[in-house]
């Protein structure tokens, strides 16, 4: 049998708020942490070879998802490629709309097996189409931290 | 052949855009003494329980500890999935099919209408370094799919709208669904853009809920239904989690786990085998690429089908006859499960208007949502 | 095979190789807000401490009466029958001295311990507890199956929460 | 029996570690590698995949199974994450047991990672979104009130002395430095115990296990598939499990009578009648020293209130007539929580194989059992193993 008491005016309504009180401090691991050395120091993009199914990843990483071979050693990729897809963005984390839309980009990079998300720099909405060719913009040197904002994002070649 | 596994009892609360009337637990407790009342049974007569929670869906770590009370399993065999509640029921399979549970309980629960920032938990699911601190509000991968999906020719927009118009209008008929609306393929197209091309009316409102399933042995069946409905196949699947080197475009998680389940079911031609599907359609265009995967249409058929009428009540295939996501809810964790209880009054006859004329045999799927990359699958049979 | 053979993963960092810029890191705060709906049973438990009371539950098939009152049993599988008007006074279960706070943080010097307990609530059944602190007692007098007496907020200064009760302190005989 | 015979034919363990610069995945993944080449299988081999990890709050990561499921080996496979608290780790075997006995597949890559670390300023602060939110949150409870909560209950129920419970630490962390993973191994005695901080009276810091990362992974197999992998299987004979209410301060906090159902169903299903005598070797969970004789007694394997003396008896060491917690448990090896479970299985894994090295117990045992605990003092898991 159901519950035999309910709650049936409004006003007795009631809930409790809270939230999950802890902050986060995460280490890059072995494969980025050496990926975004290279972005900071350098301004190159790092990827890395499973020898065994040939995947090319970008960030570098240390095993392969496919085969869970160990990828040991990196090489460097031009920071180039073309999208793959993008989106116009106009909803902020807060569910409140933009002032100005965004773009996201997926980029598929260049000599590699990866694609990876940014915002696209230097262009319409209505400009951008699928398979476009564009490179990364960088931060200056200075500004770098070992972030992924230190790419500005990308914009058209 | 592995042994038959019959969903027996079935309780389920309507699912709402809010449920403030109840607490988690009082919402799961309703739902739950409606599948036991089903069949006759007390807590005491399960051998196992199987709950479905996510912590942060929940607002607890730990959401497990919060499980038991209210299915009245104290003191029994409980375990948790943090998963779509179909993983659940296939975990539930499992149980069943060592041999050692004879009845099994699955659950699932949604207070989606509880968790106050729901962008910036979705926010949090991402890779902390490489895409969180991108602060992009959470539809983009949605609006970057979507776009690559038109960009292919897989279906037209308009195309996908349809999907919600369909979809809706299912969901006026049935009256567990908050979100039924006779809505034109216009508005949908016109409605506010959220992450360009998903625009508002593409998109699953969430819903609150819960759901529980009394499933059973082939040989204990008799005795608790009339109606049985028998999982003839489960399968469940996950791509690669990184933005990086997933697939975008053909929802291979589905596709694998369609694979699973249609083997173990012995189904070889899906297109000609199923009468009814519930599938994933948390954006309009997923349903679409989810029939795809399933095998259910030819690449870039489904949009066409869905134009023509063929995925509607009365027509060939009839997909989301419930009002599916965008007419019953995006329920989160509960999601499978709202498509689990669709299947299962459709093969037993007493799905009313909404009545699949002969469903025999049934399709239920699940894709976990925004941003995961993981799919779950059950055939369902009435025979 | 012996583990002893292996090479085994998990690099140790310390703290400091983070703050010196050795390794990179990310900082993150999130923002996971909920509101959960209280629902029947804790909607009225808490509405009750606003009061001033402390309210249980009661089934009729097996006699308990429990607290946090819940609208179903769970060992009797049925739904409960009644409220039932606890005192505000109990008998500890157990209890804890502590110096540390929630995040693990020690306690400022020269702030007392806090005393988390477990107290059997007088008018529910027997074994049914809540956690909450003690408080007007020295940690060393306190013990197992000592007498304590709720000690509420202001009835201005409720709002509806565990928190209208202050503490429990030993009861007077 | 309905039920294929599972075994367990590879092990893989990361250290244990306060902080490690791998991230979560990364660990995952190294566990992973090593389970497989212990076995000489490779991914291919690998039929499905299921993964335990604890609290989400830990790693700062929403859906953590799906964030961890390409270093655990999931890429495109039946891959699945269960969880049940503190419990996780022991439920792991349990887990990839009902995929593989189920007939439903013939091999199993069971994965356990924690990355504790992450959480700031200290992952202790994680556990108060373990309480409930609405009647016991707003109290700030640390995670160490329950355990003190306990363990004042467990010795005033036996009068049991603060100075005895202390051994068992003091024998965890000597054992603990024999193995290969430990954070924290160390040659202590009752008094640097009693002298260390006080906590939350009675708990002492050298009675609690550190916070941890790391990662642990084994791999399951049919009984005709794993005739073929090794000529060293070891049996899962029992499996069980049990998850008592959440309103955990309304139940007799001396005795966990969940442990007792958990251990009595996975004794039924092992044929075990006498676990005292046929238990040769057992892990229980140690994540503080009370522990260890709370669960002896919830596994019978000690009479109620007595656990405490098998240990100041000795019987509990090493090279005691009922080792227990050979490896250094929890408190010396580390408890990143779901990994620290499975770790207790691959201990027993080894023991029973002969291959624990430097931990090996005298005359190697046949019979053994690993066994979790979690959620608010509420849930048991419990294998049983043979040669």
């Amino acid at each position: 049998m159901g519950m035999t008491e309910r709650i049936n005016r409004n006003v007795d309504l009631s809930y409790w708020e809270g939230d999950i009180p802890v902050n986060y401090v995460y280490t890059y691991g072995l494969g980025l942490e050496a990926f975004f050395r290279k972005l900071k120091d350098q301004g190159r993009f790092l990827a890395s070879r499973c020898e065994s199914c040939g995947v090319v990843y970008l960030p570098a990483r240390i095993f392969c998802e496919r085969c869970l071979a160990e990828i040991e050693g990196t090489f460097q990729v031009p920071g180039t490629g073309t999208v793959y897809a993008f989106t116009v963005v106009h909803k902020n984390m807060d569910e409140s709309s933009k002032k100005e839309p965004v773009i996201v980009a997926l980029i598929d990079m260049d000599e590699t097996d990866s694609r990876m998300v940014h915002y696209l720099t230097g262009v319409k909405p209505e400009d951008v189409k699928v398979g476009m060719p564009v490179k990364a913009v960088l931060k200056k040197k200075k500004e770098r931290r070992g972030h992924i904002e230190d790419i500005v994002g990308f914009k058209p070649v | 052949m592995l042994e038959k596994v019959a969903i027996a009892g079935l309780g389920f609360t309507e699912f709402n855009s809010v449920s403030p009337g109840s607490s988690y637990r009082e919402l799961t407790y309703e739902a739950a003494v409606k599948a036991y009342e089903e069949v006759g049974i007390e807590p005491k007569d399960v051998d196992s329980f199987v709950c479905t929670s996510e912590d942060f869906l929940e607002g607890y770590s730990i959401s497990d500890e919060y499980c038991n009370d209210q299915l009245g399993a104290v003191l029994k065999s409980g375990q948790t999935i943090p998963g779509d509640f179909i993983h659940s029921l296939s975990v539930g399979v499992m149980h069943i099919l060592t041999g050692l549970f004879d009845i099994v309980v699955v659950q699932a629960l949604s207070k989606a209408s509880n968790m106050k920032t729901i962008p910036e938990m979705v926010n949090f699911a991402f890779d902390p370094v490489l895409t969180r601190p991108l602060d992009i509000t959470s539809y983009f991968t949605a609006g970057l799919e979507m776009n690559r999906y038109l960009a292919e020719e897989r279906a037209t927009r308009e195309q996908c709208a349809a999907v919600v118009v369909k979809n809706k209008a299912n969901a006026l008929i049935n009256p567990v669904a908050a979100y039924g609306a006779d809505v034109t393929i216009e508005q949908v197209v016109d409605s506010e853009p959220i992450a360009e091309p998903v625009r508002l009316l593409d998109i699953a409102p969430y819903a609150d809920g819960a759901v529980v399933l009394v499933l059973c042995s082939e040989k204990t069946a008799g005795s608790l239904t009339e109606k049985p409905v028998w999982i003839k196949g489960v399968g469940w699947s996950t791509d690669a989690p990184s933005l990086e080197s997933r697939d975008w475009t053909e929802g291979i998680a589905t596709r694998l786990a369609g694979d699973m389940a249609y083997k173990m079911a012995g189904i070889t031609c899906p297109a000609k085998d199923i009468d009814v599907a519930e599938v994933n359609d948390e954006i309009s265009f997923k349903e679409l690429q989810h029939l795809e995967a399933l095998r259910l249409f030819d690449e870039g058929d489904a949009g066409k089908a869905t134009e023509d009428g063929k995925t509607a009540l009365g027509g060939m295939l009839p997909v989301n006859p419930s009002g599916g996501g965008l007419g019953m809810g995006h329920l989160f964790e509960c999601s499978g499960a709202a498509k689990v209880v669709e299947l299962v009054q459709q093969l037993r006859g007493e799905a009313g208007p909404r009545q699949v004329p002969d469903a025999c045999i049934g399709l239920a799927q699940a894709w976990r949502g925004i941003p995961s990359t993981s799919a779950a699958v059950a055939v369902l049979s009435a025979d | 095979m012996e583990l002893e053979k292996y090479e085994l993963g998990g690099t140790y960092y310390k703290e400091k190789d983070l703050k010196d810029g050795k390794l990179l890191s990310l900082d993150w705060k999130p923002k996971l807000q909920y509101a959960w709906d209280d629902g029947v049973a804790i909607g009225r438990y808490l509405a009750e401490l606003k009061k001033g009371n402390i309210i249980a539950r009661k089934c009729n098939k097996c006699g308990r009466i429990m607290i946090p009152p819940r609208m179903f049993c769970e060992l009797c599988w049925r739904p409960t029958d009644e409220w039932v008007d606890c005192k505000d006074t109990g008998r500890i279960s157990t209890y804890s001295i502590c110096y540390v706070n929630w995040d693990a943080s020690r306690i400022k010097k020269g702030e007392k311990p806090h005393l988390p307990a477990v107290i059997e609530i007088d008018g529910a059944s027997p074994g049914m507890g809540i956690m909450h602190i003690l408080g007007e007692v020295d940690p060393e007098d306190v013990k197992i199956g000592m007498k304590v007496k709720a000690v509420w907020k202001k009835p201005a200064e409720r709002e509806g929460s565990i928190t209208d009760i202050l503490y429990f302190k030993p009861a007077r005989r | 029996m309905a039920y294929q015979k599972v075994a367990i034919v590879g092990a893989g363990i990361t250290k244990f570690v306060r902080r490690a610069q791998e991230t979560g995945k990364e660990l995952a993944f190294q566990a992973s590698k090593m389970a497989l080449d212990s076995c000489g299988m490779t991914l291919k081999d690998v039929d499905c995949v299921s993964l335990g990890t604890a609290p989400d709050a830990f790693d700062g990561v929403h859906m953590k199974g799906e964030y961890l499921s390409d270093g655990s080996g999931g890429w495109r496979k039946p891959y699945m994450r269960q969880f049940v608290g503190g419990g996780t780790g022991v439920f792991a075997p349990i887990h990839g047991w009902l995929h593989v006995a189920s007939g439903m597949f013939d091999t199993c890559l069971v994965v356990c990672s924690e990355k504790m670390s992450s959480c700031y300023p200290h992952p202790q602060g994680a556990f108060i979104t373990i309480f409930d939110h609405t009647t016991e949150q707003a109290l700030n409870p640390t995670l160490i009130w329950i355990f003190a909560l306990e363990m004042n209950r467990f010795m005033s129920a036996y009068g049991i002395s603060k100075e005895d419970i202390a051994q068992v630490s003091v024998k965890n962390k000597k054992n603990a430095m024999d193995h290969p993973s430990a954070q924290l191994p160390m040659d202590i005695t009752v008094e640097d115990v009693m002298n260390s901080e006080t906590l939350a009276w009675p708990v002492n810091r050298l009675d609690i296990s550190p916070a941890s990362d790391g990662a642990a992974a084994i791999v399951l197999a049919s009984e005709h598939t794993a005739k073929r992998i090794t000529d060293k299987p070891v049996w899962i004979d029992g499996v069980g499990w049990n998850l008592d209410t959440a309103y955990w301060a309304t139940r007799d906090l001396a005795y966990p009578r969940y442990v007792e159902k958990a251990a009595r169903m996975a004794y039924d299903m092992a044929g075990i009648t006498e676990p005292k005598r046929e238990i040769e070797i057992a892990e229980p969970y140690d994540p503080f020293d009370y522990k260890e004789l709370h669960h002896m007694e919830g596994l019978l394997l000690a009479d109620r209130g007595k656990a405490v003396e098998m240990t100041v008896d000795g019987v509990t060491q090493r090279d005691g007539d009922r080792p227990i917690c050979p490896s250094g448990g929890a408190l010396g090896v580390g408890n990143p929580i779901a990994a620290t479970g499975l770790m207790k299985v691959i201990e027993i894994f080894l023991q029973l194989r002969g291959e624990a090295g430097p931990r090996q117990v005298p005359g190697t045992p046949h019979c053994g059992l690993a066994q979790a605990w979690g959620d608010l003092m509420q849930v048991g898991t419990v294998v049983v193993l043979r040669s």
